[in-house]
């Protein structure tokens, strides 16, 4: 994928180009050269929160709907970097089918976008072509009783009451998205707050964020973020005791 | 690909008669190579359901003189069936925008309407006309018979034309916006 | 007259698609013996320009992919081939699963496709069908176009259509028993 340019640890996206979570996803994993599973998943959550806090800071009215689709996917990859880093995390049967589910998607998306460039190969290269529109002989004027002029308004009334109306489709979709990321990363705090005893319900407050949409994001990031300071704390709460609070400081960046 | 079968792919595309001289040119060959495939296409047309009619300089593909009562009871069936309510609909959008293209027709209702067009056609209730700003474009308008049957005489006296008209006027800037981007 | 070659007037003169129970009904035949000859309509056609599109239950008459540089080069419109990557998977979905939902289609690809799919609907290349297993579901189906425009008599002849299909239920499969609900 050449949106995408090797480094280190951190794959930097460049254009943001995805048009959807999953697309970004499967680049991200296919950059590594590397299979569809929960291992791999946990291997590019930090560079999918990277790219969608870029999108989250776009501010272009456009990527607002965009973000939460990409934010949704965000909810189960944290599950699953969550699970690899904490391995004694207790994990619902929900959320475990949500995991699994996400590894099938990514690969029936896979296939499809696979295949899609077969498609794109053979779309309009050879065409079976159908015969011009033709009346064979001349019309003989066939009416019917249901042409009159009330049926024909309401007809009309019909036809435009179905035309779509942009945004307000896109919104109701939405709504329910944000809803299950908040479960999501509630319900992991304070599970984990009480396997390790410690709280971070400071840190997971977002740093001025400006927006909704932002806010979201940096609840992840900072999540992330978190996650792996913990596991760095949970050993230090097995060598030494004592250890009751830890201070958190304000992360810069993941 | 052998000069008869596009011959015969042209004719059936065309629908209607063409001249030796224009596929002659069309296919780059010579009257007397396309007189010669001529032959041969009705010879093989023979056991089918085609035949290749010949009148002066033109040929058509039309159907074999036996099939024609069965044409005929079909074609009944087609003018005589219930209107559907998608074919209904088709209609009130050529009656409203009064001179319409297929793609505004399928933009406004979300779907293909190719067929739905045939039908309509075949029943003399819409006519194809030039478009008289741009005379690559066909424009769908009402028959003057379906206006009578209706019981006006312009599409300006139906009830609520005005407000109708506008929203459609509405619908087709945001076609021209789409496309634009 | 035999019924093939009635079957073969019966869709030049159409030019649009028909179902097997139409085409039955039209010439009192049974549905069996409508496949039958269908059949060997698709042979007798084979050394002709004319060819038999099936999908689901319908078939229409087409003009052999061979001689599409032909006709595209008398038709006045040229044929737009450019469809984005976004409508590309969308179709690709459609096509290879044959009969799915939106909310399907959404869950594949992680987006909402609602815009797209209105868009493949007024191109006339995908087409919505009631689910026959459950009434209230709306179903996306390809079209007799978008086998044309692939170039294809039948959906299972689009490349690696076995294959890709294959891979999809395997992944649909085990979605379906590890969730076992």
């Amino acid at each position: 994928m050449d949106q995408v340019a090797e480094g280190a640890s951190v794959y930097r996206v460049k254009a943001p180009t995805f048009e959807g979570p999953l697309e970004l996803l499967l680049s991200l994993v296919e950059a590594r050269k590397l299979f569809i599973n929960e291992i791999s998943l946990a291997d590019v959550t930090n560079d999918y929160i990277s790219y969608i806090r870029s999108l989250s800071e776009n501010k272009s009215d456009k990527h607002i709907a965009d973000v939460s689709y990409f934010i949704l996917i965000a909810t189960t990859l944290i599950l699953i970097k969550s699970k690899s880093l904490l391995p004694n995390l207790q994990l619902t049967q929900d959320e475990e089918e949500k995991i699994g589910s996400l590894e099938h998607r990514l690969k029936l998306y896979q296939i499809i976008k696979n295949s899609s460039v077969d498609v794109k190969n053979n779309f309009g290269v050879s065409i079976i072509f159908s015969p011009l529109e033709r009346v064979w002989s001349d019309p003989v004027f066939s009416p019917d009783p249901s042409i009159n002029i009330s049926s024909m308004a309401s007809c009309i009334s019909q036809v435009l009451a179905n035309v779509p109306k942009e945004k307000e489709v896109l919104q109701e979709v939405e709504i329910k998205k944000m809803i299950s990321l908040e479960e999501v990363i509630n319900s992991l705090t304070e599970r984990m707050q009480s396997a390790i005893g410690m709280s971070f319900r400071d840190f997971s407050k977002s740093h001025g964020a400006k927006g909704e949409q932002e806010a979201k994001v940096h609840v992840i990031v900072s999540f992330l973020a978190m996650l792996e300071l913990v596991r760095g704390g949970i050993i230090d709460v097995i060598q030494h005791n004592t250890f009751e609070d830890i201070t958190i400081n304000k992360p810069q960046d993941i | 690909m052998n000069l008869e079968t596009q011959i015969e792919g042209l004719l059936f595309y065309k629908g209607e008669d063409m001249t030796i001289a224009e596929i002659a040119k069309l296919l780059s060959a010579t009257k007397e190579d396309v007189e010669a495939a001529l032959g041969n296409l009705a010879n093989s047309l023979s056991t089918g359901a085609l035949v290749l009619i010949r009148k002066d300089d033109s040929v058509i593909l039309g159907i074999r003189a036996e099939l024609s009562p069965l044409i005929q009871s079909i074609r009944k069936d087609e003018v005589t069936r219930d209107l559907s309510k998608a074919t209904l609909e088709t209609l009130s959008v050529i009656l409203y925008k009064n001179g319409v293209t297929r793609s505004e027709i399928d933009y406004i209702r979300g779907v293909n309407s190719s067929f739905i067009l045939r039908n309509l056609l075949v029943r003399g209730l819409i006519e194809k006309v030039m478009d008289p700003s741009d005379s690559r474009r066909v424009l769908y308008r009402p028959t003057f018979d379906t206006l009578a049957y209706m019981g006006v005489t312009s599409i300006e006296q139906i009830p609520g034309y005005t407000e109708v008209r506008k929203q459609i006027d509405q619908v087709m800037n945001n076609m021209t916006t789409e496309n634009d981007n």
